[in-house]
């Protein structure tokens, strides 16, 4: 039943997580996992990169309420928690969330929950670096309307 | 004293990320520190007010009803969009 | 638009179908990936390991069918679908699906209708080595009813 | 010609897991082929006629009306446990 939870500026190896929810562990036939990553189209606009701030204080107690949360619904063992901060380029990883469990539909909805609850509670903010021809221009993103419906449907 | 906290757009519109309140009034709710700080500085009255800008209070998302004591951060910020 | 389908009795490595899934890919912000593990206990029994039969002609069909399928209901980019046959143990992986979509939603709704199809339509078949104390028993696998009703669900 | 495969626990049943029909009529359905082998082997009556067994003609399931042509492979298996 264990929780790891990171926020980081460095890269994280997809390898290395899938490691921490499978090794050594018989009791779980299901592992889900979700990866984030900087795609070059967003919202109708040219993407080359993003910089990530956060509420460092708050964005821990954030992540491991929501693994909380997804714990006290669905019946889970493990589960990983990451996301990164800082200036990142097209095809970098931003965010991972992988959980186990015995059943795969605990894991699918687990791991679902946990992304939208992320979306619209945890305290990052991207600003985006959009090209438009040759000229670039940082500007933060938008929040989106369908993020908070996506949450709202867990409840 | 309250530690006041600002983030992204927010930050970037007010120009400071963090400010100490060093004497605030006893009683102070959420609204009551934000009617002193556009009292203070006016030209945050627009950013600080929007409808959409969220407040926490030690780092839990907090109504503006919300009571303060000495030793309080405080933080204003617009809605999130990480992952 | 790559599907990736393979049945064989060899094991995959996470790390590499990852790759597969996102090298060179900027159009996609979401992966989502199952991994389904042989676990030690099944329906109320304890299992030592599992051997899994199936059709090898009607395999490879079905499971491509199965993709099409999900790439009709959602936008879709790279897929990956690998199942296991022959011998397992404790903890082997048995099936994996991978997808990649712009969107989250998309990724998880993928992933999770491939592997409820799968289990209801693709010709596989698991054996079971129980164990009862010392004495040990093979006993095919019963399909679950809620199987079929969580296929049922996506149509 | 007709080849007629088993799966799985019928396989087991059956104790074969392949047969090779050599001259059916020409007009089977994939009842009639049932019906055939349960005429040739009657202790497969129970297993093959089970309510729950499927078929497959030509690698696709098929339902018992389905019209047979030479050349087809035809397959009998309980209900699929992968994943």
């Amino acid at each position: 039943m264990d929780t790891f939870i990171r926020v980081s500026v460095e890269d994280f190896s997809i390898a290395d997580e899938v490691d921490k929810l499978t090794n050594a562990n018989v009791d779980d036939g299901a592992m889900v996992t979700f990866t984030g990553r900087v795609r070059k189209r967003n919202d109708g606009h040219d993407v080359t990169g993003l910089f990530l701030e956060h509420y460092p204080a708050m964005t821990n107690k954030l992540l491991a309420d929501i693994c909380q949360q997804a714990r006290a619904k669905w019946q889970l063992n493990r589960i990983v928690v990451i996301h990164r901060v800082g200036q990142l380029y097209l095809g970098d990883n931003i965010v991972f969330v992988g959980v186990t469990s015995e059943h795969r539909g605990d894991a699918f909805a687990a791991a679902e929950f946990i992304m939208d609850y992320l979306k619209v509670s945890a305290p990052f903010w991207k600003k985006e670096t959009r090209a438009n021809g040759d000229s670039r221009t940082d500007e933060w993103v938008e929040a989106k309307a369908s993020d908070q419906e996506k949450a709202a449907h867990w409840s | 004293m309250l530690t006041v906290l600002f983030f992204a757009q927010l930050r970037e519109r007010l120009g400071t990320d963090k400010l100490i309140i060093e004497t605030p009034a006893e009683s102070w709710t959420v609204a009551d520190l934000t009617k002193h700080l556009v009292g203070q500085y006016p030209e945050w009255q627009k950013s600080l007010l929007a409808s959409n800008i969220i407040t926490a209070v030690n780092q839990q998302v907090a109504d503006k009803a919300q009571a303060l004591k000495s030793g309080d951060e405080i933080a204003y910020f617009p809605p999130v969009t990480g992952g």
